[in-house]
């Protein structure tokens, strides 16, 4: 066992650091194209798809530096949709076309499971989809999106192009997106791959367990970027005639923040080197992405309060970070119905 | 301890009731209820709730309430709140710096302003922190320059709310300098539209957008001073305690909590999100009791700074909890469960405004450095039940 | 509305602490006697009964009075007795001999509810028990006890005599009493009261709910007892050359725990109140109780951590709480379940 | 990252195993188990273990060990404990004060007394804390009078762990004053049995009791001194960064977690068990690999103060956690599912150890404060992932 520092991930991250760096707040339009620059996409996927096949390890590098800067998950969604057309064999070349920049994929769908709210109905030449489902606003109208759907008894992972997207998206109640597809037949090249049966879901092929562990990494760079404002505030912020850090109050409360970001981090390196080294342990990513998403939203809260009443104003960057919070700790379902599902899989392999 | 509705209870519930029928205070509240902005005007809403003596019914008669206890008037907004009518104009302008007056201003105030905010004809809101101030409010650094009789305030006040809908704000300024920070600090009630004043927008994540006033040798007449001059500070303490009723933050919490509840199905039987609804629930119903515990207080003339902290405390962070617990409850963009669009609506302002309230009238952190420092007060010397 | 302090309950409250002062720790023997004589029993006991029945707000005072100290509580168990024998009419007299003295009665297997672990089998005459439940290890060993049984649909309280149930004890695995009760058949005089059917119980009496409420008292009682002592440690204690207590991380911690033991306190006299003027509020009772449980347990912690190693000693007072806490917190079900009860209480009713 | 098994713990384990099955091992192991105090004499088994070179597997070999890594000789540690061995005194003798005379004993300490220490045939542990003084130990009491050359050690030390079976201490105690309440502070390695010394019991809740051993006048000479006289301080602080890996307090929350589990059904569906069986599930699997983190520095000749402060932190607050949630789950007297007997009485006993585990090597808050301490001089210069 060696649990310090890979030195290869830390490359990596920084050569993405110097291409993220100067990219805009919650522009998309601008991020895509550097993530291609960078070929971020390109370090896990596997060389059949044009990949380094470096492992969903290099994976949690893009995700958790996308999470530090708020920045738009546009790696998430692309590399599960990468991961899924490449394990079912990839005839037309889609994986491939996705790493050299075709499109952006974005999920949906993903906080209903094992039980998805789509559902799709066999007919002639493909299935007949019905339900709606809501997708992050921050999302680019370029993006193609990923969602499950049940279909007989297993849960079957769908890709729509950004031209097939287009016509079933409105605005919802909360001002979200909303994919309508209610009647909507799609061919069998869009099923681009299989979550399995059963709950928890069989994951036959690992997709989900390596998604959950990219989102993961997404939420913990989330909270280390909300963290690392919070410690700057404080450090520099003086009240009573002192740094607010040398409080307790504060201080405490971002030391233990400092050392559930580490613990969730390990967690995380430990799922996604498992899942590296054989196949995913669905356990390991489950608990991973739990702990993350728990961790983040107490994290980013306890972060927001620290920068008092200027965090809430939208010059200050805190509020990108408690805004994220809601939409990204719950897009994979809240941490307490992936707790339960860690305790159901965690009774069962023991 | 009697939890029990008294007679004048129900009789102003009734009045409430037969207000919210009368068709023009209807007609101003569909208005509100219609408006698409984030921050509707409440202004002529207010003006016909004051016609019914609703807005500040605990309020002497001669200043346009009801003479009602504190405990009932937290009825009546319970009331109008749960009727739709946003709260916070009524509480910065009654609730705070009412209260202010009444406690602490001259007779010439009281009767100059009073009657005109109970009627819904005049609006206060209070400017007291600023860039780099924070909750360390003895370090302001606005100043008053004397001229004459008059003063010339000059400084930056930000994070405060509804300055643009105000006609009046109670402002802190340092008017002198003494042994400790806490000398020469100097309340003024002054006029927002007098010349000297700029106010303009800092945009929050809120509906509700903070403030930047900004004074540029704003003259006032001595007779806007609240209090002595340069008397300010225990002024403030006294009167934050006033504030700190928790009643708008328990009001909030219970309605977030209830529409969290509206889309869930009475035959659950998941046990993690029952056993939320069961944890959830019991903290709402605590904080309002907290809240209940300190207005009752006052109805016996107790102002207990300490009790008004705790109730600060537990509202505020019950509902911040409340409202991040709805978002794992109904999910991505609250669209998992059976929820109407405009309980959605509700919970999605609902979080935005929640990392606020553990904020906003003194921070968490300063409601428990005063619980705590009454403990150590205290000390071992205490029963080992000393807050009942 | 007029939640100020009760003159009448303070004023009980003092009489009774004159008399619970000088009772040793831990010495039910010596405890006993001073409930007769300070009345305490009678406090809400209905005057059919020989009480003053001022109602279960009163009894609250006994209970928490007695948790406050961590003395065995001997008042929950004989009060539920009473009132379960009351309400049922109580022919025999047995409720006013239970004032009169005759014996403390402790509860047993209240944790497993709705379901009780006992089962009652009809036959001639009365029922045939079956199962077996631990008992406290600190009640003495003139106690009666009551446990609910299922029979048919509902679930019944029986009551057994010092007598009766000294044959059927032995001691359990982890060194609590165990009461086997395979095979002992009772009569129908020693099923004293209800809890109703289903799930949540009906409780139509109220026996439970106003037990429930009790239990709650007796839990914030230990709390409140373990946040004096942390309170007079932290005080007393110098380190890095002040007061503990002047450090947010304890100070903190000790307002905290104030906070929710008055909330507690509230909700608690808020559930007596509605129980007095009325019939009792089951979901008023269950969230009491789950709050005062779920609380006692968190401030307890932070006490006996405040105290350091000192508190671990069997020479401090503070290890009485921590040990009670484990007890007393699980003997009516878990804060979990209790939760998850007063959910399912709460969206039914809403 | 590797979070892979290396040949070299595969061997390791095979000696574990193979030694686990050696008669003399199993006949010693066995009597600990059957005895049934609840602090069972362990010197004779440890002696057996000793044989096998598997008390201190991470010493050189000169000095009795394997040569082994420190996350291997976890491996070893790790093994024999899930085999029933207990682990405290190995802790306190080879952990604590071994590490310690590694790290800052003279050539002639570490060859008197780490052969012995590894083969069991002498046992260590440490004399810090004093009545009052908890974890603040700058300002500790005990003395040296000064006798010629040596030094006459009084004083009373107290909440030490295994005294009574222990044959050394490591004790600190003032030799001189200085500028600041750290200088001064000499650590002397004395003879537990030496005229003077007077060992009792504190008896505690857990089944560990602590010591109180009386200092009267005790005699030791300067070889005694472990690194320079008066430079006590910063060796403490260095050497109880070296026994803070939390491995001791990883293993309890691991072994209650599993014997919670044990009395599970694994078609349980109450889905607030299982967020419950999830939760701490993966705060202890984090809570290993936080320690495994701090062991795989010290691989590489880095002790992490910080890590080490947060490893502890996050260990023991979770073996405390499992331990209380254990409680919730089993019910009272852990009666409410199928628990076997010996699984109850491991529950039963974790709960009354659990207390001291966010204590004991330095409490949480000490823990926090050099978290934090660590944060506040890094402040904003950091990128924001300076952690990992």
């Amino acid at each position: 066992m060696d649990l310090t520092a890979d030195p290869l991930a830390e490359r990596l991250r920084r050569v993405l650091v110097s291409g993220l760096t100067p990219v805009a707040d919650d522009d998309p339009e601008q991020l895509w194209p550097v993530l291609l620059d960078y070929e971020a996409l390109a370090f896990e996927a596997p060389s059949s798809a044009g990949g380094y096949g470096l492992g969903v390890t290099t994976g949690v590098v893009v995700s958790r530096e996308l999470g530090c800067r708020a920045l738009p998950d546009l790696y998430t969604g692309t590399a599960m949709a990468v991961d899924a057309i490449s394990s079912s064999g990839d005839p037309r070349g889609m994986a491939a076309s996705l790493v050299g920049g075709k499109c952006p994929v974005v999920l949906a769908g993903m906080d209903a499971l094992p039980t998805p709210r789509l559902t799709a109905r066999p007919v002639a030449g493909g299935y007949e989809l019905a339900g709606k489902v809501p997708v992050d606003s921050t999302v680019p109208a370029m993006a193609g999106c990923c969602f499950p759907v049940a279909a007989d008894d297993s849960v079957l992972l769908v890709m729509l192009t950004p031209e097939a997207l287009a016509p079933v998206v409105s605005t919802g109640p909360t001002g979200l997106p909303m994919v309508q597809l209610d009647g909507v037949t799609i061919g069998d090249d869009e099923i681009v791959g299989s979550l399995g049966t059963g709950v928890p879901l069989s994951d036959p092929d690992g997709i989900l367990s390596r998604a959950r562990i990219r989102q993961a990494a997404y939420l913990l760079g989330l909270a280390a970027g909300a963290q690392a404002l919070a410690v700057g505030h404080a450090s520099g912020r003086r009240q009573f005639g002192r740094p607010v850090i040398e409080f307790q109050s504060i201080g405490f409360t971002l030391a233990r923040s400092a050392i559930d970001l580490r613990a969730v981090h390990l967690s995380i390196e430990r799922a996604a080197w498992l899942a590296d080294t054989g196949a995913p342990d669905p356990l390991a990513a489950v608990q991973a992405l739990a702990f993350s998403a728990e961790t983040a939203m107490t994290v980013i809260r306890a972060a927001t309060q620290i920068h008092g009443a200027a965090g809430l104003t939208r010059t200050s960057a805190m509020h990108r970070y408690y805004l994220a919070a809601r939409r990204h700790t719950t897009s994979w379902a809240s941490p307490a119905r992936l707790w339960c599902e860690a305790g159901a899989r965690r009774l069962t392999t023991t | 301890m009697d939890f029990g509705r008294t007679e004048r209870d129900e009789k102003l519930r009734t009045l409430v009731a037969d207000a919210l029928v009368d068709p023009r205070v209807r007609d101003a509240l569909a208005a509100v209820l219609a408006d698409p902005r984030p921050e509707p005007d409440v202004r002529a809403l207010y003006r016909e709730l004051g016609r019914h003596r609703l807005l500040a019914s605990h309020w002497p008669v001669e200043y346009g309430g009801l003479g009602a206890s504190h405990t009932e008037a937290a009825t009546v907004i319970t009331e109008l709140v749960a009727a739709g009518v946003p709260d916070m104009q009524q509480v910065l302008s009654v609730q705070i710096v009412g209260a202010f007056l009444l406690a602490a201003g001259s007779d010439e105030q009281k009767q100059r302003f009073l009657p005109a905010m109970a009627a819904g004809e005049r609006f206060a809101t209070v400017l007291y922190t600023e860039p780099g101030v924070g909750s360390d409010l003895a370090s302001i650094e606005a100043t008053a320059e004397r001229d004459g009789e008059d003063f010339l305030l000059s400084g930056v006040k930000v994070y405060g709310l509804k300055s643009r809908m105000s006609d009046l704000a109670l402002c802190a300024v340092r008017t002198g300098t003494g042994t400790s920070r806490y000398d020469g600090i100097t309340l003024f009630l002054i006029d927002l539209t007098a010349d000297g004043v700029t106010r303009s927008n800092l945009p929050t994540m809120a509906d509700e957008q903070f403030d930047r006033v900004e004074l540029d040798r704003v003259r006032v007449g001595p007779g806007a001073i609240v209090g002595a001059e340069g008397d300010g500070w225990p002024l403030l303490v006294q009167c934050l305690a006033l504030e700190r009723t928790g009643l708008d933050y328990s009001l909030r919490a219970r309605r977030w909590y209830e529409t969290a509840l509206a889309g869930l199905d009475p035959d659950e039987t998941d046990s993690a999100l029952l056993a939320g609804v069961g944890r959830c629930g019991a903290h709402v119903d605590a904080a309002s009791l907290m809240t209940s515990a300190v207005l009752s207080r006052m109805d016996r003339q107790v102002t207990d700074e300490v009790m008004a902290a705790m109730a600060k405390y537990i509202t505020s962070e019950t509902a911040q909890q409340v409202a991040v617990w709805a978002t794992e409850v109904h999910g991505f963009g609250y669209g998992l469960r059976s929820l109407s669009p405009d309980d959605a609506a509700v919970l999605e302002a609902g979080y935005r405004e929640a990392a606020g309230v553990t904020l906003a009238a003194g921070t968490s952190q300063i409601m428990l450095e005063i619980v705590s420092g009454s403990i150590a007060a205290a000390g071992s010397s205490q029963e080992a039940w000393p807050w009942t």
